[in-house]
């Protein structure tokens, strides 16, 4: 089970969705390597992924892991051209492919030590049903 | 340097309970030395995924003794679903580097803990710090795949559920397979939701098993066999573990580089193979597997499924065990499980649906596409 | 086909709680390309025990892909605290294979649990069905062949307890050492029983840490570095994983043996060996893998170390690094470090205490002896 | 942890202490293996060993593992030709190198699920300040 020691050691790039750019190509790096995957190059840059993205997949998880409940929604969005991963924690009614999302803190799952944790989350803001602008 | 498969041997694939880790890899791994007239091997690698599952590392030693070889050097390979390829491959260099006789002995005993503790571990073989955190499970992670595909394709819940089909025709021949029970179109897509668009029978059973695999070196493989088998090519590749990374969501990189390397090596084309056992831990595994073989085109394989290739008597003939699908899915043993099945066909002594055959090709996948070995044997 | 090692890397080993098991391999992988002037290997193989103290299994394509490296063959090769030295192993095989460059990196994250989980999962070291399910430690397995050994031989605590001075007395010298601090005898003697006999500072510490060698073949290794350091023999061998079954628990038969094979591959005896590094988990282990190098008689090592052998200035020195005593025992990385210092001491730029020497030894052990790994390294 | 499934799969091996004898060398093999470790054969017999033994060393572990108590006690004692581990549950008092020992059930950790269960475990019967016989 994730332990905390785990969510702590990470606690600032999660909460800051850091990534990386690579000087030499261009591109993002997400997750973060030590070097472009794209081009090998090592000079790269941090940077700090915008927040609202689109969906690219999903899956509605109805058989969880230990650690998360039914149903696990997780799903894909591009951010600012990177791929990330995260829980679909608010808006799931409205989830479709190429659906608007915005990152949240989210209450995804459990520890080891059996606490509840958080972690950036996804919330759909203009997909199924829903028009940009309907929320909020 | 040749170096050919000389015997093999293999558990039936199963919830195995009353079996544990050292009793499946001792059945199968001294099936294949029974092969070769009980001639010791000189050293033994052992594919393994979860033995933490029975609490139990350092497999290597254990089975080395336990089967009666103690003292031959051992140790355990494991790259996640594909570490039975993996220590095809290490057990191949082992011999290419000098060794005459190596045993490879894949086993994985899933079965030993409660589901969601054996999904969770199954989940170690993705990207701990950037996908397990959030809760995928491995059906999930490759439902992501598996919708994206259908959509980028416009590939049908028919077209995709038809690979099931083939697989539990096949499998159901298969003496050693999990779930041998064939099934019709309508089953498989009104079976339940296990992580949308991932229902029940587009995902492989949890599985106990072991398989190994005897590799000798050319005159030593004359002396032991009079039926070698040659191992014409084993071809490692790898990915990024996160799926995040990848330029493309609808392909396999690895698969495809492993499989072109593979052919490479062997001298060979996709349309010399005249059966293949490819990695179909979900059936969208196994059309992205296909596809990376140089089967089909990328986004066409489903439909050539449906459209009724690669069955019995097609060229290549896929998985006529039954595939992970239904000939089930011990992990670690997965890979080791193929490249038997392969050679059994070659030898023309594989007891399910049997394929005439002169070239085979094995692709194990670990992760999802992260880790990748592609065999190529020859009669 | 000669195989040198051109390259080291290695992290501090400690308690290293702000890093991932990914960060420090990297680390240590990273320094040991930047030697060879950042050539990319062809193929990387991963030592390590419990990752899955992290959830992270795949550590093969995971290291690949975050080093850089995305799409090398990659794999973990596992033989509990021997897996660094049956990687190194691997490694040398694929290079005799035909490889020309092979990344070998050892990395082990253990303090990611609290300890009492850290050492039942040490403990799958040992025989689950015949040790484990009775309740030993590890610690608790080695006293077992500590008591008998002391008994047999009538060796002091006092004799036992200068292995600990030793090992810190070198340690504190070595700028990766997890525990800098020299100890006297009194200290170790007095210190609080962890399993009877074992007292604490018989005891290695709980480390995390990683450690990699860069592999190449003789044409490669002559363009990658000035100072190749040979391999002149990998050797490993196995033994029983339950101390049960062996003959005798006063000596480590698979350390032996494993010596044995390598003094003859390497065309030397142990008294051509200037530097070894041995594997003492525990005084015991420290001991009985003396006597397995032939560096002295069975009974004896305790003894002769208690006299003053084996200290800086004395051939063979044994190790200069500290020891896992003192360097720490990051258990799948231990065997790397091993490799890596006797190669800086052969090169001539190890941090710490430094040995003069043309020809050294490496001595990695898992379980209780149940796989051991011996290196011969030549200037 | 040990899973009730393992101790269910072996319980009639570990109550009985199963062995082996090899029918070439005469050796005991214990614990059971697929052929004698000394010799190679596979041509064994399985027999049952004695339940009375002498101590050949044992252990007293302060910093136990998950599922066991402070102190586990563990000794290797010798059972006709075989070398058998087991905790010692009863007269630790009297342990020693050489005691003799005998074979009872004793509680002697906790499963995964949390549940008590029981193995072979020894009890010493003569030992340190012990005369053979003062038992009993
Ligand atoms: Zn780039
Ligand atoms: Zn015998």
């Amino acid at each position: 089970m994730t332990s905390v020691q785990r969510l702590w050691r990470r606690s600032r790039e999660y909460l800051s969705l850091k990534a990386f750019r690579c000087r030499r190509c261009g591109e993002v790096i997400y997750p973060p390597k030590r070097a472009c995957p794209y081009c090998g190059s090592r000079d790269l840059v941090e940077i700090t992924l915008p927040r609202k993205g689109r969906i690219i997949t999903y899956t509605v998880i109805n058989v969880p892991i230990e650690g998360f409940s039914k149903p696990t929604i997780i799903a894909v969005a591009e951010l600012g051209g990177a791929k990330v991963m995260a829980q679909v924690v608010e808006g799931a009614e409205h989830l479709v492919e190429d659906a608007e999302v915005e990152v949240v803190l989210g209450k995804v799952g459990r520890t080891v030590e059996g606490l509840e944790y958080y972690m950036p989350a996804f919330r759909v803001v203009s997909g199924k049903d829903l028009k940009e602008g309907d929320t909020d | 340097m040749r170096v050919a498969v000389v015997g093999v041997g293999m558990t039936r694939v199963g919830r195995l309970v009353g079996k544990s880790i050292r009793d499946l890899a001792a059945e199968a791994g001294l099936k294949a030395v029974e092969e070769v007239g009980w001639e010791p091997p000189e050293a033994i690698v052992v594919g393994n995924m979860l033995s933490s599952l029975s609490e139990q590392e350092n497999l290597g030693a254990l089975l080395a003794d336990y089967l009666g070889y103690r003292g031959v050097p051992a140790f355990k390979v494991e790259a996640a679903c594909g570490s039975g390829g993996a220590a095809i491959a290490v057990g191949y260099s082992l011999v290419r580097a000098g060794l005459r006789r190596v045993l490879v002995i894949g086993v994985e005993k899933l079965t030993e803990a409660p589901t969601p503790v054996t999904t969770r571990r199954l989940a170690w073989a993705s990207d701990a710090d950037y996908e397990l955190v959030h809760g995928p499970s491995f059906a999930g992670l490759n439902a992501l795949l598996m919708r994206h595909y259908m959509s980028k394709y416009g590939v049908s819940r028919e077209e995709m559920g038809s690979w099931a089909v083939l697989m539990h025709e096949n499998g159901y021949r298969n003496p050693y397979a999990h779930i041998r029970k064939r099934v019709d179109l309508q089953t498989v897509i009104n079976s339940p939701v296990i992580a949308d668009p991932i229902r029940l029978f587009d995902a492989c059973p949890i599985s106990d098993g072991a398989a190994a695999v005897y590799l000798a070196a050319e005159g030593e493989a004359r002396r032991l066999s009079d039926t070698p088998v040659w191992v014409e090519a084993v071809a490692n590749a790898t990915d990024a573990v996160d799926i995040l990374s990848r330029k493309y969501l609808d392909r396999l990189e690895a698969a495809i580089r492993s499989a072109r390397e593979a052919y490479k090596l062997a001298g060979i084309k996709p349309k010399d193979v005249d059966v293949a056992e490819v990695h179909d831990a979900y059936s969208i595994t196994g059309v992205l597997g296909v596809e990376a073989m140089g089967f089909a085109e990328i986004g066409r394989a489903a439909k050539l499924v449906h459209e009724g290739r690669f069955a019995p008597g097609d060229k290549p003939t896929i998985n006529p065990s039954g595939g992970l699908k239904s000939r089930g899915h011990p992990v670690g043993a997965t890979g080791v499980y193929q490249v038997a099945e392969v050679v059994m066909q070659l030898r023309g002594d594989f007891p399910g649906v049997r394929v005439d055959a002169e070239v085979g090709a094995a692709q194990n996948v670990g992760g999802v596409g992260s880790n990748v070995t592609t065999t190529i044997l020859r009669r």
